[in-house]
């Protein structure tokens, strides 16, 4: 079964005034995949969002979003859109709206306009009941369907992440992108967190089981490596540190991507040792985090292969 | 120690209090002064004030109207429109320039100008250029209040992380759905929070105008019976002119629980 | 009807007109007609308002008619050029010095701050005064203040506060609430010369029903003076003037109708625009404006029917209002 | 998309076209007005304008004084002292509620009731209590602008974190060193805020008191030249009240940054 | 050599209304220990640590300081003073004051009054220059030399909380309270500062031997047991769960001491390899934090017997 694309980006540089950030990042991700950004502070993982998103789009290259939902097809992003939802570290919500009403918010804009809901109320009332039962399976699912009436001013900053998450679950985004969603949580609240994505990467493994098209393909930036190695099924390194001297450069071209390969995949239940990857670990810290480093940029690019080899490996179903 | 709480019911004893000490030295001062001038009104006695309540609140043979209720009615009504049409009018102007970059850049300069300049020394521009009729009042108070909120609408929008605009964007919102959906209800608690702080210049726009022209309102009313040197009618109608003012910050403050419920959780 | 407006400040002579309305001679609000207004054809809307901003409200053609002296429409006149439709009252008396027991003559005031309205006919009778009196005005100080709050400084005895010229009712107040102080000299020495009147722009009086409205306004006034004359009448009316003006009892106000003296009939007001007098004294009012820089430029006085200039004295009105009883 | 920047030229450009534009607004309308009456005054011609400029700043014939400078010292000053004792006064009973819970539950009444009262209305009341001599100006600044400033400096001493106050205790600072070199140091840079935002109200307080018994001061001036319709003196004396009201709140904000560093530094 | 007491908490209760937070708690610090505190959260952790600082005196019993160098004498506490430093976990700095000034500032309000700065200016100037010479060294010795002039607004957390601690140490407290002083920052700023702690433990031992008084005592709240054990040389468990039944109440009376034991010392360069602590750390979670667990209070207080036995096993020095 060959899996579609929903992100491709192609060629993509950006900077900021005359100092150079992203070089030439190329990048593919599939249906269904998890994928961890990794990366040193400042090297330009949420400039890359941000390009995906359609907020600040690129200097030079591509990105194109695969949406639908049999036959994907692909759109060059130009700005940001109903295809590509997001979840970011801070103002994760709308703080008018409560919980509940978060959720349902995407399903408003989404399936109304403004004339349809002022001239239109009575028909828009039932729809609105609907959305918000709609929103309230949703907050269950993260485990929040006893908050729903509170304002996120009211809820933890883990309940807010959360009703974020289902925020943009709701709207079955092609690609869901999450810039250091558990940055400014605690531990416990974090452990949570990534347990309920690893019961969504389940999800599309049942999925794939039947045959059907994955529902969750998310892009995850995070600068804690045991949290990439276990959330993602696949890890991404950008990093500024490369041999770009070979390349030909004389200044710092900026970062790129410079490791990908597969990640450990875990069950939400499964016990979290993270001592089974101390040596992808290490070798992410040695590729992607050491400002000493200078391998070639596709040395550690081991992702397709690995996928050729794995497939090969699969006996045909 | 320093900022050591103190029981409830102190609070309210020595509040209490404080008023009444207020009430003592009032009588005090006037014992003084009607010693010494038993005719004196500038300072009048209880019995001087009550007798100006009773004109203030009882049929006016000449007139046949409640003079309180008149002033009341002619004060409100001009606050009501002239705050209405500043508030709309700063909403829109606001929004504008919040949303779009070149309408900020265009209008700025202007409003910041305009907000800076003490209303009443434009009093006698608006005389010479808007009339005298009701409409003056309202386009008064209009144009005295609307720098100021439509700053505040302005910064407001500025203040509306950009994270939750993209966000709404991905949620399929449109342009429009964008203003109305997320940066109004936004804007909408510290428009009120500005009005409330707006109210009081309001009032003083209209107590200055109405001291010049009109005839009817507090500010004619306080004009003139100061004029007559009434101040047994003055004082009671200046209590009523602050409990007029505590009245509209209470009623706008309930306005404000009611339509941003999340603005008063501490947002 | 077409509609006419006429701004008014509180001032004996003047609160005739919203005595009027009260009475229901007129209806000061604009759509309604009072008995005279329908006799007429006329709307007059009645504007109140501050002296002084009754004084730009005409200047900036924000009303047709106003309420004004022959001093203060001088100034507006060169911008708006007007018609005196009306002569109200004369100052006879009712503008004073009022002096504390320090000063017992003018000499004394040498020195000494005279307090009162800067630029207006205070200042005037103050100066016509000096010059009566063989003084120099140069050699003494007036310093602007409102004569309101002149006259409340002086009743409070604020130190520094030896003189005001205020006109009534502040007048009457002070020497009401002050004993001990005395009047130095007040405008009965300059009859005639402190006109309060009603002067409408040219420009007005030349729309349809435009004299009808001035007339109108004579009519109105000349009506009320007749309920003043009559005995069963005169008190109430007199109250009702003072309702507004002051809150001087029944008799300090028939004290202050004698210093503001009323050109009660079409007659009295008729002779005073006929008269070579008004031509002498508006010569010395121009002067003096002239001298204290209130206006620009000298502006043109005329009189009688048909003579154009800023300033026109016409009598016609007041006539037509006689003659159509 | 909404909310997007536009390049610093073209916000250079729009504020001088919207500069221009009202220029030639102005223009086109004076130039109308005079079509139909070339006397008139209300809305003066440029040349009218220069003249009326020419007026104010050459030395009169008559007072021996340039009127422009001689209004600016009077008002200047009187603002100054004004100012001067509503800050040292609302600091002081600031201080004292922010500190101590009784004095706190003892004044909070009257001041709240006291800053909804619009100032204009008590501009009566100080006559008769404060006379009309330069005190007077000042009295009437000063208990103006006083129950706002008190008021804000109380809740900023409320604000400062208990755990600092606890803190300077361990550190060994006596009660006296905790207001001074704590919290008046927190409060400072918030009461130049306030102050900033009382300029202008204490402006309308001086300029409405100035119209009625000043002899020199913008107010008087205006009222004067409004009564004779020199709008041509007015308008530009209103611009020299904008630009004075500028130049103050630069001056505060100047000395902001000089006495609370930090503050600026997004604290 | 018998280590002089810094710290005597007697019978301490408290409460607040009618719901009763800390019940009978006895504790004994000895001079020169770093006592890590630890419990459920809500068990009155900080409201202790309140009651030692003296801003919300106790309903029952006394906190008694020891202070003075050579000889200590005891004093009750009834109000914040100058013989117990501070560092909480926010508002750890007067925002208007620079990084060294901030240090300097109590050694300004120890040993100087405002009629002496204001009178005796041209002496307070040179007493000033010698405060802001001893607060650099403070301030290098938290390792921040380099930032002595920037305002808290212009530090990271991490930094202001190091500030902080120099803060503190420059007056040279009788005892040190940091509530939960590092739990706003993230996993390498933690580990930096911990490694501080250690560093002046290290300075307590290294006085011991040359027989002076040990110059640091300390009291840490942390909600992190891995904190606890790696920075303290004894662990304390405040715990509302204990057998308070058995005891005679009928109602919860309050969180107690129920856990007193010695934890294994490191220093600052040794590997943080926190695998060895981990049956105490199931102990500890065990005892203290588990909500049903219900042993007599006395069961799990240790810390006195382990003294005993060290010191027979120590030969005399
Ligand atoms: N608006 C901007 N203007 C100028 N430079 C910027 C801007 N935004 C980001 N940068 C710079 O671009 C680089 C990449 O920033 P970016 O936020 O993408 O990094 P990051 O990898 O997300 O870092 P972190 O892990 O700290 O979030 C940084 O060096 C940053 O200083
Ligand atoms: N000012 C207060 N008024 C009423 N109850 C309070 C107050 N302060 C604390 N409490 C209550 O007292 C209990 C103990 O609070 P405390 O802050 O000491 O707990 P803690 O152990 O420090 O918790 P955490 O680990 O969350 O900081 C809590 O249940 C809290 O709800
Ligand atoms: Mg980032
Ligand atoms: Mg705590």
């Amino acid at each position: 079964m060959d899996q579609p694309a929903s992100l491709a980006i192609d060629c993509l540089s950006h900077g900021f005034g005359t100092k150079p950030v992203l070089h030439d990042v190329q990048l593919r991700i599939l249906r269904g995949q998890i994928v961890a950004l990794v990366g040193p502070s400042g090297c330009g993982k949420s400039t890359l969002l941000r390009a995906i998103v359609g907020t600040h789009l690129p200097r030079q290259g591509t990105v194109t979003v695969f949406s639908g939902n049999s036959h994907l097809t692909g759109h060059v992003v130009e700005g940001p859109g109903r295809d590509r939802g997001i979840v970011y570290q801070h103002y994760s919500l709308f703080p008018f709206l409560t919980a509940v009403e978060n959720v349902a918010f995407g399903l408003m804009l989404d399936q109304t306009n403004i004339s349809y809901r002022l001239f239109k109320f009575p028909r828009w009332l039932k729809r609105r009941a609907e959305h918000l039962k709609q929103a309230r399976e949703f907050l269950d699912r993260v485990g929040l369907g006893s908050a729903a009436s509170l304002y996120p001013s009211e809820m933890s900053g883990g309940m807010c992440q959360r009703v974020a998450v289902a925020q943009a679950l709701i709207m079955k985004p092609a690609l869901l992108l999450l810039d250091e969603p558990f940055g400014a949580l605690d531990e416990a609240m974090r452990e949570e967190l990534q347990r309920m994505l690893l019961g969504l990467y389940q999800e599309n493994l049942a999925a794939r089981r039947k045959g059907e098209l994955e529902p969750h393909t998310m892009f995850i930036v995070t600068h804690e490596l045991n949290e990439a190695l276990y959330v993602g099924d696949r890890v991404v390194g950008l990093s500024q540190y490369w041999d770009w001297r070979q390349a030909g450069h004389a200044q710092p071209p900026g970062a790129t991507v410079v490791y990908d390969c597969s990640a450990p995949i875990f069950e939400p239940d499964d016990t979290r040792d993270f001592s089974c990857f101390a040596g992808q670990r290490e070798e992410i810290r040695d590729v992607v985090f050491n400002p000493d480093s200078a391998y070639p940029r596709e040395k550690h690019l081991r992702y397709w292969q690995e996928l050729e080899q794995q497939r090969e490996a699969e006996p045909a179903p | 120690m320093i900022g050591e709480p103190i029981a409830r019911v102190w609070h309210v004893t020595l509040g209490i209090g404080a008023v009444l000490l207020l009430l003592i030295a009032y009588t005090i001062l006037s014992m003084r002064q009607h010693r010494e001038n038993p005719d004196d009104k500038t300072i009048p006695s209880w019995s001087q004030l009550s007798e100006g309540v009773k004109k203030s609140v009882e049929v006016n043979q000449r007139s046949n109207e409640r003079w309180v209720v008149a002033d009341a009615q002619a004060t409100s009504l001009r606050l009501f429109w002239g705050v209405f049409w500043g508030v709309s009018g700063s909403l829109l102007i606001g929004m504008l320039m919040g949303c779009f970059a070149f309408v900020e850049a265009f209008l700025y300069p202007p409003l910041a100008f305009l907000a800076k300049i003490p209303p009443i020394a434009l009093l006698a521009v608006f005389f010479v250029l808007a009339g005298t009729g009701e409409t003056m009042y309202v386009t008064m108070i209009a144009f005295g209040v609307l720098p100021t909120l439509a700053q505040t609408v302005y910064l407001a929008v500025k203040e509306v992380p950009a994270e939750l605009r993209y966000k709404a964007y991905t949620l399929g919102a449109s342009h429009l759905e964008i203003i109305w959906n997320v940066l109004l209800r936004h804007v909408l608690p510290k428009l009120i929070d500005a009005i409330r702080l707006q109210i009081g210049p309001a009032m003083v726009y209209l107590i200055a105008a109405e001291m010049v022209v009109g005839d009817v309102g507090f500010g004619y009313r306080i004009r003139l019976q100061f004029k007559l040197l009434n101040m047994s009618v003055v004082y009671p109608y200046i209590v009523v002119l602050g409990a007029f003012g505590f009245g509209i910050d209470y009623a706008l403050r309930k306005l404000q629980a009611f339509v941003s419920p999340w603005y008063a959780k501490g947002y | 009807p077409p509609v006419f407006s006429l701004a008014w400040s509180e001032y004996p002579s003047w609160s005739a007109f919203g005595v009027c309305h009260e009475t229901g001679l007129i209806n000061g609000a604009a759509g309604k007609l009072g008995s005279i207004e329908e006799k007429w054809g006329v709307d007059i809307e009645l504007k109140e308002a501050e002296y002084d901003p009754c004084i730009a409200m005409y200047g900036a053609g924000q009303t047709d008619a106003v309420c004004i002296t022959n001093m203060d429409v001088l100034n507006a006149s060169l911008s708006r050029p007007g018609v005196a439709i009306l002569a109200t009252s004369t100052s006879y008396g009712a503008d004073a010095c009022i002096v504390s027991s320090a000063i017992a003559d003018v000499k004394d005031l040498k020195g000494k701050k005279v307090r009162g309205l800067a630029l207006s006919v205070s200042e005037y009778c103050f100066a016509r005064n000096l010059q009566i009196l063989g003084e120099d005005p140069a050699e003494y100080t007036f310093v602007n203040m409102d004569p309101g709050a002149a006259a409340l400084a002086m009743q409070q005895k604020q130190a520094d506060f030896d003189a005001i010229v205020v006109w009534n009712p502040f007048v009457l107040d002070t020497l009401n609430q002050r004993k001990d102080c005395h009047v130095l000299f007040d405008s009965s020495s300059i009859p005639n010369e402190i006109i309060d009147m009603v002067v409408m722009s040219e420009s007005a009086l030349q729309k349809p029903k435009g004299k009808e409205f001035a007339s109108a306004v004579a009519d109105a006034f000349y009506a009320l003076n007749k309920r003043m004359a009559d005995a069963t009448t005169r008190d109430d009316t007199l109250i009702a003037l003072g309702e507004k003006f002051s809150n001087l009892d029944l008799q300090s106000m028939r004290k202050v109708v004698q210093q503001t003296k009323f050109y009660a009939t079409p007659e009295e007001a008729t002779k005073l625009f006929d008269s070579a007098e008004l031509k002498d004294t508006m010569t010395k009012v121009v002067d003096f404006c002239v001298k204290m820089e209130i206006v620009a430029k000298k502006p043109v006085v005329a009189f009688g029917a048909g003579a154009t200039g800023n300033l026109v004295f016409d009598p016609a009105y007041i006539a037509a209002a006689a003659a159509k009883p």
